[in-house]
């Protein structure tokens, strides 16, 4: 039997507000949600939707409002509460402690003296049973694929009994299979009776899992579809509503995109009139293999051909080497083996600004610590790969007044949301960081661009912009490698799809007709054989 | 010479190495757990001369080293205070706070002493010892090991106890978490600042303790800068065995090896210059360090204050 | 002053033509500075013991700065003078290249220590010289007469010239007695003076290896020393320069102590400043003039008194001379010589 | 703009100097628990410190002090905390007075000192490669590795001075006294060393190369995230090392001008621990050497006044240590406080009022069935 604290209690938000330093993240924001249900949270990019999570969970304490359970008022006033009231919630960023084990991380804030291993063993193999999967009790959490961690992280959420799941953004790292899989996890929680939030951008997910939709726009509820709505509505009609309430007026500049905004149509690749073959090889890798320090996985034996022009999207799951192999073609990690040829030259051997000077340039999917130094200034992060390049440095020494008029150009020709560039680029949006890097990477004599998962946990708006402007790189005579673990952004962006699996590509697919998602599918499937 | 290698010499030295280990082991368990929840006290040589000092100073007062030993504890948990209220509660800069203690505990225990010990300094004569019956018979080792004091007993129990939680315990599991990754441990229920605010306490009882014990036992009496930068050893020692405390028991036994060899080395008539043994324990180190490459990695959360929902 | 000297990088240290005015002059106020307190029952004891005394002997003033350390030694002599002091006792051997250029730049006398004749510069600088090597002499003698294991042993806390006289000199005395009898000797670290807890050890060890009367030479190591001895049964203990009855629970552990008395030696260098004679001499503290001497304790028995009293007549009309030892390396060559 | 700096610059003031005066008035508190006078100390520290010829003192120890503190800095702006200061100064401390004199005797004396320099630079350097190796290849703590490192160097330097270095002429272990000709010229008029004006202009310089040039702005970047710094093609390897050598080679380099400039030759066992004092002065000056030199100053003050003053006060020396540590421990309560003034925030943090005072205070009327 699995033990769970499910009533018909409905979980009444009523009123939250809560604000930031310069932000209302929530306004007034008031929601049920019932037992046996789905509820599904969408909304842009800073919304609020995980700040209305985090106040469930006990993070975050509101300015004013109230939770009630069954009529009667919470104070949630720690995580500790929320849990005690059965609500679990599973974080858009991973609150497994990598070095523990699964057991461990499970039994982490349980009460009591001594750790029952047994116990929790014996809980872990009923709320297994109750999800549909197999997880090893002993395996290092840092051991495990995103998917099977993203079990353990539901596991945990449920593992003092919950009567509400909520799942933040599960699954923007996930491959199609995975996503099933969680769905199918999700229906049989929603039949054991309990509650579930799911926030996700993908509308699609939305109207396929949900039961009813809430949705969130500059931290106010500005529209709702309820069970009765959405089970009459088609997906069109669906997705028409929920485009329509999250952007409001702005729906009209998106226009004819909306639907392909929502991801709604499969998506394809016209390439065919395009002939490849006759242009320049701008990028060749032949037998690389590349040598990091880390635990990362590196890639082995690596060959491939990317021409001016060209998008080249490699897909495979999360941590199958995708880092090593951006970081090998921009010169962050030394090959061991094998050559890079760019544009008939032998680089194998020359540095990242070596290579940032010939036009390789890296879009890290690390965007808040890789790719940007956030107590720097928005001005400094634009110019941040050119440090001592005139003109913005001469005889060593920083030419304010240089480094600004650069900045303002780049802020005005990415609409980069930012107060000023002296703004310290860590107060950022997610998006507007992720503009930072393709302005300071596109510009400047870009020839070739690795762009490692660009949209990811991007909102709909941002995700078409950031595809725009790779698809103008490209058609400008721009090449793209394009490393990435949404199939439907490959299919949509890519002449050509290569497989990586466990640091080797395993095979290639021509972007040119509706089959290719089965292709690159199978592919895949042979990959995540014996890995998830 | 060899008739230097009698056994009451080996019984001494096996005491020597236990003694000069002891309160090293004691400090290393102390800054281990402080550590393992991700406070790196660079203040424990100064919360040593505290709990040093205030042990000595309570033991010539009650005249037992039972309550001197509590006092000591109980100067550990005062020195570490700065640390708990400044760094655990306030969030501020570890590595400030921790130098300021070992700062104000060397400044002030040495002005003390001489304040108060100059004239007319104060011994506290021999332990007690608590010999066990039958084991303390034994030819060499037995007085070594077995003619200890019942304060020695009790540290090594407490040792072991705090080995066997840090593995064991749902206490152990949130602390370590605490190192780990706070924000697992709040999300989880748990209370970070809790968590840390025991942590460094129960570091400051065994440093205090380890302080103590230092006065106490093994120079039963207290001098300015006694520790003598035991503190800082006891930080190396701690990353050296990456919060495995009976790694920090053993690495502690071979410092009190290498301290003792030195006067044994000459006492045999062997000549090796001072300063050389005096190093032999670094270089000891550092040659680890160099071999076993990665061994002190440090809890990834070390140094970094946890504030819910910052961002 | 002299800024013509920039040529030679720094302006002439002090006018030396200015020493008439010190010469002669009354001395109604004198300083003494040293690195430690008087907790030590040693050698800093006995420097601050015996300037009080000679203020005490000639009614004039003493300023006592204690605890100096090393670090800047220059600068706290300079500042002593500053404060009118017209005469300074530098009491640490590490203080004398520190003093040298302060009595120059100061124009003031100081006494420095354990240095020879060719360091002193009249009116400014002269030595005061310990014989330790025949205090030690004699303790040897002490010892040897006094152990039933036919084991003793030396403890020193650090590398110190004194320490090594004094330990060589033991040494001949213990061999002058009884050639067979085994001398131990160890060393805490090369700068433990102040190591009490690996002076214990040290101790401890000596008293394991057989040692049944231990010399021990230290600062504040020397309270470990007391506390390995006091834990042990059947081991007396010999100190040195100062006075530690009061550091001890059982004072009948107390074979005797090496007794340094400076205060001779600060009289007559004060009485030789009025004289304008300072700088001219070394002032010896050594048996001859009864600045070195074996305390009397209960334990010293009237055979050990005359024997004692026998070897320091010998010393003191230069029929032995002890030999001086400067390093640990001698210090062991002497023990392994056995006498001869 | 113009107010923005000069708010801030009142700011920094403010978040320097409230910390020193509270520290100063608490241990004037302390010293009446413990029936010394501060009063007496403090004037002692005036009169030792600053009047007569004793400002000039008071510099004189400013120049090694301050060139410790640019090298900490240097190391610190990268994140890399540089702990083996001790044992990096008496290495540059030993080549001065170990090879200074063997020098001195074939060569005229400004050569033999441009050598003594670049030696001593080249041995803390040298001596900082391990920490940095094992930092940049394994990520191995360098707190540990410098410590230690430092703790082998103390013993290296005791046994040169000891050995080799040692001066045949005394018993003591020390090196040869170098000549009052061959030290560093005074500067005119005054008894003050040109060591504090290589001090000064070192702290000036490495203001300028730290804040407006490219090299700082890569420190800056390699502090911030080492990752990020990889990413612009920050060689990690090399900037470890580079930066450890850097501030190593500073820290020896002021040893070696303290011998040439004060000291005139070292005995062995001596250990000054600038480093100890100055590097609470460097947080006080946010990393920044330009804003280290009144810290420095007012350090140099309290050092060179402070024995005589302690012990007239009727004190130990070692209260100076107690001094630092409360200015230590008010500069972060200085720091909390002002951040949370600029932010508007309580002064108690949340966690500390949801683990801590609720339990005391009056308990919500929504609290949780
Ligand atoms: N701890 C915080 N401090 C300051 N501002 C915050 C904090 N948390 C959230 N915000 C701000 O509140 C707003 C809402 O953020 P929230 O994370 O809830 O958005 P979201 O809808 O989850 O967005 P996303 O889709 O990017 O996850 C944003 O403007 C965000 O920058
Ligand atoms: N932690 C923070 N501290 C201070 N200000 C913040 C913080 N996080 C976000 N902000 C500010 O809040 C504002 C809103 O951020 P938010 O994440 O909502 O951006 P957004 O409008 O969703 O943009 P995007 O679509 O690019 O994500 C931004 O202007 C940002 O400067
Ligand atoms: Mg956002
Ligand atoms: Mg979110």
């Amino acid at each position: 039997m699995v033990t769970t604290t499910a009533t018909s209690d409905v979980i009444s938000l009523r009123g939250i507000t809560k604000a930031f330093p310069g932000v209302v993240a929530n306004d007034d924001v008031s929601l049920d949600i019932v037992p046996g249900q789905v509820h599904c949270l969408l909304g842009e990019n800073g919304a609020g939707k995980s700040t209305l999570i985090s106040i469930l969970a006990g993070m975050q304490q509101p300015d004013s409002g109230t939770v009630s359970i069954g009529g009667t008022v919470v104070d949630i006033s720690s995580p500790k509460v929320a849990v005690d009231n059965g609500i679990g919630v599973v974080h858009q960023h991973s609150t497994l402690v990598p070095a523990f084990t699964v057991l461990e991380n499970l039994m982490l804030g349980d009460g009591g003296v001594l750790l029952d291993e047994k116990r929790a063993t014996r809980r872990l193999e009923e709320l297994a049973g109750l999800l549909g999967v197999e997880i090893d009790p002993h395996a290092l959490a840092s051991d495990l694929g995103l998917g099977q961690q993203q079990q353990v992280e539901i596991a945990k959420a449920m593992w003092k009994g919950s009567r509400l799941l909520v799942l933040d953004e599960p699954t923007s790292m996930l491959t199609p299979q995975a996503i099933e899989h969680l769905a199918e996890s999700i229906a049989r929680v929603k039949a054991e009776g309990l509650a579930v939030v799911l926030i996700t951008h993908k509308l699609r997910e939305a109207y396929a899992m949900g039961d009813c939709v809430t949705i969130l726009r500059a931290g106010r509820n500005v529209g709702h579809i309820s069970t009765e709505e959405l089970a009459t509505y088609s997906e069109q009609q669906a997705q028409d509503a929920i485009l329509a309430a999250m952007f409001g007026e702005d729906i009209v500049a998106v226009g004819d995109e909306a639907t392909e905004l929502a991801g709604a149509t499969e998506a394809s690749r016209e390439t065919a009139a395009i002939d490849f073959a006759s242009r320049p090889v701008r990028l060749e890798l032949r037998g690389a293999s590349s040598r990091g320090a880390g635990r990362d996985v590196d890639v082995e034996d690596v060959s491939l051909t990317l021409r001016e022009g060209e998008i080249l999207g490699i897909a495979g799951i999360d941590g199958h080497g995708q880092n090593a192999l951006s970081e090998l073609v921009a010169g962050q990690r030394p090959a061991s083996t094998g050559t890079l040829v760019f544009d008939g030259d032998d680089i194998t051997r020359s540095g990242v600004r070596g290579r940032q000077r010939l036009g390789i340039r890296y879009v890290t999917d690390d965007r808040l610590h890789e790719g940007t130094v956030g107590s720097m200034s928005v001005a400094v992060n634009l110019v941040i790969k050119r440090i001592g390049e005139q003109p913005f440095w001469r005889s060593g020494r920083i030419q304010p007044k240089a480094v600004d008029a650069e900045a303002k150009r780049l802020i005005d020709e990415y609409g980069i949301r930012t107060p000023s560039p002296a703004t310290r680029a860590g107060t950022l949006s997610g998006g507007n960081i992720q503009k930072i890097l393709l302005a300071r990477e596109l510009t400047n004599g870009a020839r070739l661009v690795v762009v490692n998962k660009p949209t990811y946990g991007l909102d709909l708006k941002t995700v078409h912009l950031v595809r725009e402007i790779l698809t103008d790189f490209a058609a400008q005579g721009g090449s793209v490698l394009l490393l990435s673990t949404d199939l439907d952004e490959l299919i949509e962006l890519s002449h050509r799809i290569q497989v990586i699996s466990r640091g080797r590509l395993v095979g290639s697919v021509v972007n040119d007709g509706p089959g290719t998602a089965e292709k690159v599918g199978q592919y895949m499937t042979g990959a995540i054989e014996g890995t998830d | 010479m060899s008739e230097m290698l009698s056994a009451t010499f080996i019984t001494v030295f096996i005491a020597t190495v236990i003694a000069q280990a002891m309160p090293l082991m004691l400090a290393a368990v102390g800054e281990t757990i402080g550590e393992q929840a991700g406070i790196l006290n660079l203040g424990i040589e100064g919360v040593m001369l505290i709990g040093a000092y205030t042990g000595f100073v309570v033991t010539l007062m009650t005249g037992s080293f039972w309550i001197g030993m509590l006092a000591g504890a109980i100067g550990g948990v005062v020195a570490n205070a700065a640390m708990l209220v400044l760094n655990v509660w306030l969030g501020l800069n570890q590595i400030v706070i921790g130098l300021a203690i070992t700062l104000i505990g060397e400044g002030i225990t040495s002005v003390l002493y001489l304040q108060n010990y100059t004239s007319s300094p104060a011994s506290l004569g021999a332990q007690p010892r608590m010999p066990i019956p039958g084991l303390s018979e034994i030819p060499v080792i037995g007085p070594a090991l077995f003619r200890q004091s019942g304060i020695f007993w009790l540290m090594i129990v407490l040792i072991l106890v705090l080995a066997f939680a840090l593995a064991r315990t749902s206490w152990g599991l949130s602390t370590r978490s605490a190192g780990q990754k706070p924000s697992s441990l709040d999300a989880a229920g748990g209370s970070v600042m809790r968590t840390r605010s025991t942590a460094v306490i129960l570091s400051g009882v065994l440093v205090g303790l380890g302080g103590a014990y230092l006065a106490l036992l093994t120079t039963a009496t207290f001098s300015p800068h006694l520790t003598n930068g035991l503190g800082f050893i006891a930080i190396v020692i701690t990353m050296l065995s990456r919060g495995r405390i009976l790694i920090v028991m053993l690495t502690s036994l071979v410092y009190g090896l290498a301290v003792a060899m030195g006067p044994a080395l000459q006492v045999i008539g062997f000549t090796v210059p001072a300063d050389i043994i005096k190093m032999l324990p670094f270089i000891i180190v550092i040659v680890m360090l160099i071999v076993f490459a990665r061994s002190s990695v440090v809890p990834p959360a070390l140094g970094a204050p946890y504030t819910r929902g910052a961002r | 002053v002299a800024l013509t000297a920039c040529s030679s990088g720094r302006g002439g240290s002090g006018d030396t033509g200015g020493t008439d005015d010190s010469a002669g002059t009354d001395v109604t106020q004198f300083a003494l500075v040293a690195p430690e307190n008087e907790s030590d029952y040693g050698y800093n004891q006995a420097g601050i013991d015996a300037a009080n005394g000679a203020a005490e002997e000639l009614g004039i003033d003493v300023t006592i700065v204690p605890d100096a350390g090393y670090d800047n030694i220059e600068t706290v002599l300079n500042q002593v003078a500053d404060g009118g002091a017209q005469f300074i006792v530098a009491h640490a051997s590490g203080y004398n290249v520190g003093a040298a250029a302060a009595a120059a730049a100061k124009n003031v006398p100081i006494l420095i220590q354990d240095a020879g004749e060719e360091e002193n510069v009249p009116d400014l600088i002269a030595a005061v010289k310990p014989e330790g090597q025949e205090g030690g002499y004699l303790a040897g003698v002490a010892a040897a007469m006094a152990t039933t294991s036919k084991t003793v042993g030396i403890v020193v806390s650090a590398d110190n010239a004194n320490w090594f006289a004094m330990s060589s000199g033991f040494a001949e005395g213990v061999y002058s007695v009884d050639p067979t009898i085994q001398v131990l000797y160890t060393s805490v670290g090369p700068a433990a003076y102040a190591d009490a807890a690996g002076g214990k050890t040290a101790t401890e060890q000596i008293i394991a290896s057989g040692a049944d009367v231990v010399f021990g030479m230290g600062d504040g190591a020397t309270l470990g020393y007391l506390q390995a001895i006091e834990a042990s049964e059947g081991v007396m203990y010999i100190a040195d320069i100062g006075d530690v009855t009061p550091g001890l629970n059982d004072t009948s552990k107390l074979l005797t102590s090496v007794r340094w008395n400076y205060e001779p030696a600060y009289v007559q260098a004060i009485k030789d400043i009025e004289a304008g004679t300072f700088g001219e001499s070394t002032y010896p503290v050594d048996v001859e003039n009864g600045g070195m001497y074996l305390q009397e304790t209960d334990a010293l028995t009237p055979e050990i008194m005359t024997a004692v009293e026998e070897a320091s007549t010998a010393i003191a009309d230069g029929s032995i001379t002890p030999t001086i030892a400067t390093s640990a390396d001698e210090v062991a060559g002497i023990i392994a010589a056995k006498g001869e | 703009m113009k107010t923005e700096t000069s708010s801030a610059l009142v700011q920094g003031f403010v978040r320097s100097v409230v910390p020193v005066l509270l520290a100063l008035i608490v241990s004037g508190l302390i010293m009446l628990a413990m029936g010394a006078s501060p009063l007496d100390f403090f004037a002692g520290v005036w009169r030792y410190g600053i009047t007569g010829s004793n400002w000039q003192r008071s510099l004189a120890l400013m120049s090694p002090l301050l060139i410790v503190a640019i090298g900490i800095i240097v190391a610190f702006r990268g994140q890399l905390w540089n702990l083996g200061y001790n044992g990096q100064y008496l290495l540059g401390a030993v080549v001065a007075s170990g090879l200074g004199p063997i020098l001195y005797a074939v060569m005229p004396a400004f050569l033999a000192t441009i050598i003594v320099f670049v030696v001593a630079v080249l041995a803390g350097a040298v001596w900082s490669l391990i920490p940095a190796i094992l930092k940049a290849r394994y990520g191995t703590n360098e707190i540990i590795t410098s410590l230690v490192m430092s703790f082998i160097a103390i013993g290296v330097v005791n046994l040169l001075i000891k050995g080799v270095f040692k001066d045949p002429g005394v018993t003591t272990p020390q090196t040869t006294v170098i000549p009052e000709d061959q030290l560093l010229p005074y500067i005119p008029g005054t008894e003050i060393h040109i060591g504090f004006l290589i001090a000064i202009a070192l702290a000036i310089v490495a203001q300028i190369v730290l804040s407006r040039t490219s090299f700082g702005l890569r420190i800056d970047i390699f502090g911030a995230s080492p990752k990020a710094a990889r990413h612009v093609g920050l060689n990690s390897t090399w900037m470890v090392v580079l930066l450890f050598a850097i501030s190593s080679g500073l820290i020896a380099f002021a040893g070696s001008v303290d011998i040439l400039g004060q000291f005139t030759y070292q005995r062995a066992d001596w250990d000054p621990r600038y480093g100890d004092a100055v590097m609470p002065l460097v947080f006080l000056a946010r990393f920044r050497p330009v804003a280290a030199i009144p810290f420095v100053a007012f350090y140099a003050v309290l050092a060179t006044g402070g024995t005589l003053a302690a012990q007239q006060a009727g004190l130990n020396v070692d209260f100076l240590f107690v001094i630092v540590g409360l200015i230590l421990l008010f500069m972060t309560i200085t720091e909390y406080i002002g951040n949370r003034r600029a932010l508007g925030q309580s002064y108690v943090p949340a966690g500390l009022r949801r683990t801590v005072l609720q339990p005391f205070t009056r308990t919500s009327e929504r609290t949780s069935a």
